[in-house]
């Protein structure tokens, strides 16, 4: 891992993030002002970045593969779309749909606090890590791994969407909850607001990317990679891995919960459909187009895939889906280190086709 | 210190109705490179894998150092007990630089080990023993086949181990690197460290080998020195009669 | 991460820029194409996913509503261009398309959304954008946005008549209820106001029953078991009213005449049955079993004549992908909601939401089902006629009541 | 058995002899007609004229009525200002002489209420005149449904007229069933005999209903009737239970089974995850349904038979659509599993849009041969469906040539072999691409087949496949990799479980709580059920 200072991409991509998050503001009142739409569309595109970075994390450098991580980006969406219903009650007075539906005339007693930003973020933090870290600690202690992890964290946030689509859980259901209408006292829906959840969500993402890349590049760093590449391996050299995976698994929980956080506020509106199991399967998709392994791959390609996606869904709804399974046959044939590849196509290579990092060391059987 | 420093006692391994290891009892000293062979199936790898806590055994048990019974615990303790491993395929972590690889084997778990210059001398010196100083930037997954073994000896050779196992070092390698492994293997060897070699080239295991044990279907079948195990009519039996 | 030349630095960067920058880039040129001529409708309603074949076709309506009236010169002297998008079934997606349609494209009305869930998600942002959005759907209710047209029944006006229908003499004197829904809020709330209907009426709460299977869900057999020994047990005529929606409709009629319950011994009034859920099935053996709507493709009157031949024609015409000899309610619904805002816009003068607003009191329209619809100034509820449809051998629907009028519609349920 | 026939004979003779006032008269036949063509409450009355009819009729009458009674219910009646027509016959309904309808006639449609009446009347009426004996046996089986609202002499009449022995005793039988409520005691305790030879919860009610009867306290032979029919009814409901759970359990497995074998072929051999399995399936019930619009084509003799007809064509076309998707892409990803797992996502999105643009999203419209539709009573409220049945025999027969073409065909002992040691089978000369590409062959046909089972019971449209993703990786990895036996168990087992759960919590509580169990057991026994054990590593 070469020096951060000396980790072009890295530096690249965060001063673009950075530049944009500082543009947004400056340029607001001058002709160059973006519009809303686009300064929504790119904080919710932050927010996806920030969740592909979690599950690079654990997939990229440490090999677990886990098809769920929708867990815990909507258990983050959950947290906060509550607090925003109960803030907004208490400010506005506006009750629920879901209450008015299913006939209660009070909010369930796990509602209590929420109104509350600190507390709700405690709760989301306590939450996901206890979640994370008991289902991480009992599967990396029977050492379940590879496709088997992520068959059962696939059926994992399966279970929780079918749990969500209750009606009766007090989360509004199918329905999900939405009309959210003020957040830490401000209206919803303006264009400071807009401008400023824009602004927070890439200054997290940048956040994030650099955090990621400062541990990544430590001792730690090389640990997570020794046991990507061979966990038996680095146990006999007396390193007990599960403490480590335990460690990453559940930082990449928090990763992705922040992101959760981040999203529903932009999106206005949280559902089950978030933990349906394709979406957590798009995860996976966005980092293995992006660049497996790679922090800045799995921006890139949170951001290229969604942003396709924004545009085409409106352009040419129906090719959509032909493109995007295109791109992934083509990521996995033709640049199996992701559109990464793609920057280093014309690098002289002295010593022939070098295998990447990232090329190696899956889960084998 | 007692003089044995690994006492392996009834140990029986059983997958499915196949008994990989049929109540088999050894000991080996300090000072001492054990060879361990016999053919395909004779249970070596799975007695490795029993020591080093990969496998649970299903009777019998392992002591350490005489009187340290190391059977149940679990891989990374044993390893931090200061028993090391060599697996057969080279295991090595192809996305690390051969200088990573000798700094994780010369930590032992996640808090202690060498640190700083102490930790750079000990790189130094190791990389120098297996001679892979001039590597040392270079990712595990570009070094040659040979390069690889001596990156894994010297990744186990990090911690300055008790008990070094090695699980076919030479297999795969030409003359002149099988060559370069038995002066390694001998040079590794120290009255404080015992050394168990599991090998097929029986060549190599009369340069190194002080002792050898032949295992058959689970058994030990024979144990002595190489000139002896090349002179009896089981052992060349059970190697021709295949 | 060895080492990049400059080049593969600047590649590598320029990928992360165009990552941001082409949802920046790519509207601006359609938007510079589209800006001058016609004014701009948006319709959301999916193409794929699970509500693609009920959604599907709506996009097709409103598009075939809008080329007639472009062809007698459009509105204000304006032709209307409909904008299509896809979101997928998936419920964000929604806000998302209306959002861009808003903002970006400056749609001056939206058609759009089947399921209460897309419309809950739409909601804000219509307000927000003070947009208008047609909603062609029979829904819960309980519901008055500004901002949004609810151009078919809520339950006080379809629902009860039909419950009322079954309860009588000329129905089937219906005593017991088993109320089996999809899990969420429209079925929810049905079932809430019925029961609330139902304690009104001095039925028991022994003689209903609640239950709830998730979206997509198909396997109906234990349920059906349920039904049977629901209905055994005596204490009066016993009757289905089923909201589940999408392919749990067929699936569970499928399994009802596999275990050989006939209409005549246990009804179903499937609430949100149409006849295309019927398009795969044997409908001999579920002769009688019921529906309501604001439209069945039997109603009579010239304007169904003629509605049902443009269908056809259009469908032929565009090689649309779906059937032409059926319509369904919601297509109507659609069709009648491009017809409302095109007289409201004329009246107005204008595209403009406040000014097309303010038009709604007093628009009539004469809907293929037959009736006059009408809007009044009180809210944005549209007055329909109510049908109850019978399942025929032939996929379709026989008239089997249908109401004098227009009922006043009541957007807030008395009941719970 | 003929003690009890005489004077039921009797009966029916001084029933039927004065009653022949309702259909004599042309003014009578044309005042019914006419109330036919009434509103909900006059078709009611007429309706029950008909039945009166077919009781107490004459054959002549009967013969005139019948026709009424099915045109109504088919909606073949043409009512106009001068009457009716039969518009099957083109005759007028009163007369039968020829003649056209008025250009502005309408058809009457029936009330649900009405629905019932005419379809007993139908019934009625074609018991009494119907020539075809399987007719009749219909036309029973309709009678039998509400044995109470029977018009009074109606199965007496009708046991008198009938020539075929097994089908009279039928109609006796149901006639001492419809005395329940009859004057005569005896006649009450046989009838309460005759309903417990039948349990059901509609018989449990109907008797139950018995013990508030006066005659309860007052009889004891009575009393101990229907104490004796309750517990009979009691212990068949009880039995039907037992039997409706087993069969929905197996019906339910076997759907599970059929989507989960191929998959535990492919993945037990490659350790690729293949979701596209599910779209696979989607496949094979397309290709069912193109066999049957081919056949609807070529040979509409045989349209009933497409299920069968088609069997080897989806098999090949997906077992071909398989071995094209394993040369031209999963081959290139082998020990990279989780890549070629999101290729298989790639190719499953772009099996469902490319069947979706193709075929468009609604329903296919399947015909229902006679051996899928339906069902028989078996006792209490066990029905045997025929569509579900189909599925288990299908997925017997499945799992018996999958068994066998692993266990005793070359290609399956290369199968086994490249299974349990790919190196070494290699080396001993086995060629083991093409026994990847073959397998992957073989499961995708599997998944084939499994569409062209779950035909008759889903809904066929492009999204069908996704419902059986997480199901059968389920039972895949419940099962142990690469274990036939662990599959079949795996299936049968949350099958089963979730079966027996549904009725208590729902089936979202059924499914999330099976979910979990596997998931919990996973984790303590990761290799599933059957794996075999070997060194670690």
């Amino acid at each position: 891992m070469t020096r951060w200072t000396a980790d072009r991409p890295f530096l690249a991509v965060l001063a673009l993030l950075l530049a944009t998050a500082a543009a947004l503001p400056l340029l607001a009142g001058t002709p160059l002002e973006m519009s809303r739409y686009l300064a929504n569309a790119i904080g919710q595109l932050a927010a996806f970045a920030v969740l592909a970075l979690s599950l690079d994390l654990i997939w990229g450098y440490l090999g677990i593969l886990s098809l769920g991580h929708g867990l815990f980006f909507a258990l983050g969406g959950y947290v906060v779309a509550m607090y925003l219903l109960k803030h907004s009650f208490e400010v506005t007075g506006t009750v629920p749909d879901f209450l008015q539906f299913m006939g209660w005339k009070d909010f369930p007693f796990y509602w209590a606090g929420f109104g509350a930003f600190p507390y709700a973020l405690a709760v989301a933090v306590v939450l996901t890590t206890l979640v994370a870290g008991l289902f991480g600690y009992v599967s990396f202690r029977s050492r379940v791994g590879g496709v088997y992890f992520a068959i059962i964290t696939q059926a994992l946030v399966y279970v929780a969407m079918l749990l969500m689509f209750r009606n009766d859980t007090g989360f509004g259901g199918n329905n999900g909850m939405t009309g959210f209408s003020v957040m830490f006292g401000w209206p919803m829906g303006t264009s400071g607001m807009i401008t400023g959840l824009a602004v927070a969500s890439l200054l997290v993402l940048a956040l994030v990317l650099a955090g990621c890349r400062w541990l990544v590049g430590s001792r730690f760093g090389a640990l997570m990679l020794a046991t990507r590449d061979d966990e038996t391996r680095l146990r006999t050299l007396g390193y007990e891995t599960l403490r480590l995976k335990l460690a990453v698994w559940c930082l990449s929980a928090l990763i992705a919960m922040v992101a959760g956080m981040l999203y529903v506020p932009q999106v206005g509106i949280i559902n089950p459909r978030l933990l349906s199991p394709e979406l957590s399967l798009e995860i996976a998709v966005w980092v293995a187009i992006g660049g497996r392994g790679h922090l800045v791959g799995a921006v890139v390609g949170a951001l290229l895939v969604n942003a396709i996606k924004f545009w085409l869904s409106f352009a040419a709804p129906e090719v959509w889906p032909f493109i995007l399974s295109g791109l992934i046959v083509l990521v996995v044939l033709v640049f199996p280190n992701g559109l990464i590849d793609l920057a280093r196509l014309r690098l002289v290579r002295p010593m022939g086709p070098r295998r990447l990092a990232a090329d190696v060391g899956e889960a084998r059987p | 210190m007692s003089l044995t420093a690994l006492l392996v006692d009834g140990l029986t391994v059983r997958f499915g109705s196949f008994h990989a290891i049929d109540d088999l009892s050894l000991a080996i000293d300090y000072g001492e490179v054990r060879a361990v062979i016999g053919p395909n199936g004779a249970g070596k790898t799975t007695l490795l894998d029993v020591i080093s806590g990969i496998t649970r055994p299903k009777q019998g048990r392992v002591l350490f150092d005489g009187r340290e019974d190391i059977t149940g615990r679990s891989e990374a303790a044993i390893a931090r007990a200061g028993i090391r491993r060599k697996f057969q395929k080279p295991s090595v972590f192809e996305g690390l630089t051969v200088r990573q690889h000798i700094a994780i084997g010369a930590g032992t778990g996640f808090r202690r080990g060498p640190e700083g210059p102490a930790l750079e001398d000990r790189i130094g010196e190791v990389l120098e023993t297996v001679g892979l100083a001039d590597q040392a930037g270079r990712l595990a997954g570009e070094l040659g086949h040979g390069q690889k073994q001596w990156l894994e000896i010297g990744m186990v050779l990090a911690s300055d181990p008790r008990v070094l196992m090695l699980d076919e070092p030479v297999a795969g390698l030409t003359d002149e690197e099988t060559a370069r492994t038995a002066a390694l293997v001998r040079a590794l060897n120290r009255p404080d460290r015992a050394i168990v070699v599991v090998e097929h080239d029986m060549d190599f295991v009369e340069r190194i080998a002080d002792k050898v044990t032949v295992l058959h279907e689970g058994r030990t079948l024979f144990e002595g020195p190489m000139d002896k195990v090349r002179a009896d009519a089981g052992v060349v039996d059970v190697y021709l009669g295949r | 991460m060895a080492q990049f030349s400059r080049r593969s630095f600047l590649q590598a960067s320029g990928l992360a820029a165009a990552g941001l920058a082409s949802p920046i880039g790519m509207p601006a040129i359609l938007r510079s194409a589209q800006a001058a001529g016609p004014v701009k409708l948006g319709c959301l309603f999916s193409s794929s996913g699970t509500m693609a074949n009920l959604e599907g076709r709506l996009n097709y309506v409103v598009k075939m509503a809008a080329d007639e009236i472009n062809a007698k010169g459009g509105v204000n002297a304006r032709t209307i261009d409909v904008l299509v998008s896809d979101p997928a079934s998936d419920w964000p997606l929604y806000a998302q398309s209306a959002k861009q349609m808003l903002q970006q494209e400056k749609v001056a009305a939206l058609f759009g959304c089947w399921t209460s869930v897309s419309r809950k998600t739409v909601l804000p942002v219509v307000e927000q954008e003070n947009g208008l959005l047609y909603y062609p759907l029979h829904f819960e209710g309980d519901e008055n946005s500004k901002n949004v047209v609810y151009v078919n029944s809520p339950p006080a006006s379809s629902v009860l008549p039909a419950v009322d229908y079954l309860m009588g003499e000329e129905g089937v004197s219906a005593k017991r209820f088993f109320m089996l829904g999809s899990d969420y809020v429209w079925p929810r709330t049905i079932n809430k106001q019925l029961k609330g209907y139902f304690k009104s009426k001095g039925i028991p709460e022994s003689a209903w029953k609640e239950e709830y299977v998730p979206f997509g869900f198909s396997n109906f057999q234990t349920l059906v078991n349920q039904i049977r020994a629901f209905a055994d047990q005596g204490g009066g005529q016993p009757v289905v009213i089923l909201t589940v929606v999408g392919n749990s409709i067929p699936d569970f009629m499928r399994e009802f005449a596999n275990q050989g319950i006939k209409a005549t011994d246990i009804p179903v009034l499937g609430l949100d049955m149409v006849e295309a859920d019927l398009e795969g099935l044997d409908t001999s053996k579920l002769v009688g079993h019921l529906n309501c709507w604001a439209y069945l493709q039997n109603a009579k009157g010239p304007a169904n004549v003629a509605f049902l031949k443009n269908w056809a024609d259009y469908v032929k015409a565009k090689n649309v992908p779906f059937k032409g000899d059926v319509a369904i309610d919601p297509m109507v619904s659609a069709y009648d909601s491009v017809h409302l805002w095109a007289m409201a816009a004329a009246k107005a003068g204008s595209f403009d939401v406040p000014e097309v607003s303010k038009a709604f009191a007093g628009l009539s329209f004469d809907c293929p089902s037959g009736y006059k619809i009408s809007m009044t100034g009180e809210n944005n509820y549209v007055a329909r006629g109510v049908f109850i449809g019978s399942v025929n051998d032939k996929q379709g629907f026989d008239i089997l009541w249908q109401s004098k009028d227009t009922p006043k519609p009541v957007p807030f349920s008395p009941y719970g | 058995m003929t003690l009890w026939r005489l004077p039921l004979l009797i009966a029916g003779l001084l029933i039927a002899a004065p009653a022949c006032a309702a259909g004599a008269e042309p003014a009578a036949r044309a005042a019914l007609v006419e109330k036919l063509c009434g509103n909900a409450g006059q078709m009611g009355e007429a309706a029950a004229a008909l039945s009166t009819l077919a009781a107490s009729g004459t054959p002549e009458e009967i013969g005139w009525a019948a026709p009424l009674a099915r045109a109504a219910l088919d909606k073949t009646l043409a009512c106009d200002d001068t009457g009716a027509v039969l518009a099957a016959t083109g005759t007028d309904a009163v007369t039968r002489a020829p003649r056209a309808p008025a250009p502005d006639a309408r058809t009457p449609v029936l009330s649900l209420k009405n629905r019932a009446v005419f379809e007993q009347a139908d019934a009625a009426l074609a018991l009494r005149s119907a020539a075809d004996p399987a007719t009749r046996t219909a036309a029973l089986a309709t009678l039998e449904r509400r044995p109470a609202a029977l018009p009074e002499g109606l199965l007496e009449a009708a046991a008198q007229g009938e020539t075929d022995p097994g089908l009279r005793t039928r109609i006796e039988t149901l006639a001492q069933t419809a005395a329940l409520n009859a004057a005569d005691p005896a006649a009450r305790i046989r009838a309460i005999g005759r309903i417990a030879e039948h349990p059901s919860r509609r018989a449990l009610t109907q008797v139950e209903a018995l013990a508030k009867d006066p005659a309860y306290a007052a009889d004891p032979a009575f009393r101990q009737a229907v104490d004796a029919g309750l517990a009979t009814i009691r212990r068949g409901i009880a039995l039907g239970d037992a039997l409706a759970t087993l069969y929905n359990g197996l019906s339910f497995a076997s759907i599970l089974f059929m989507a989960a074998i191929g998959l535990a072929i492919i993945f037990g051999l490659m350790g690729v995850i293949n979701l596209a399995q599910g779209e696979l399936i989607m496949i094979g019930a397309y290709v069912t349904w193109l066999v049957q619009q081919g056949l609807r084509q070529a040979a509409p003799a045989l349209l009933d038979w497409y299920l069968v007809l088609a069997i080897p064509v989806a098999f090949l076309v997906t077992a071909g659509i398989g071995i094209a998707l394993e040369a031209l892409l999963l081959r290139h990803l082998y020990r990279r599993p989780l890549m070629s797992l999101l290729a298989t996502w790639a190719v499953s999105l772009f099996l469902v849009n490319t069947v979706r643009v193709v075929f468009g999203t609604q329903n296919l419209q399947f015909e229902t041969p006679f051996y899928v539709s339906g069902g028989v009573p078996v006792i209490g409220d066990f029905i045997f469906t025929w569509n579900r049945m189909f599925a288990i025999l299908f997925a017997a027969v499945t799992l018996l040539v999958t068994w066998a073409t692993v266990r005793k065909t070359p290609l399956g002992l290369n199968i086994r072999a490249v299974t349990q040691n790919r190196d070494m089978a290699a080396c001993i000369g086995i060629p083991t691409r093409r026994v990847d590409m073959m397998a992957f062959g073989l499961g995708s046909g599997l998944a084939g087949l499994a569409g062209l089972a779950l035909s008759p019971i889903y809904s066929v449209n492009p999204q069908m496949g996704q419902n059986f993703i997480i199901d059968s990786f389920m039972v895949v990895v419940l099962g142990g990799v690469g274990t036939i036996a662990g599959t079949v168990v795996a299936a049968l087992g949350i099958g089963q479980i979730n079966v027996l759960i549904e009725p208590l919590w729902g089936a979202v509580a059924a499914k999330v709580i099976v979910l979990l169990m596997i998931i919990a057991f996973l984790q303590w026994r990761p290799e599933g059920l059957f794996a075999v054990k070997g060194r670690r590593k």
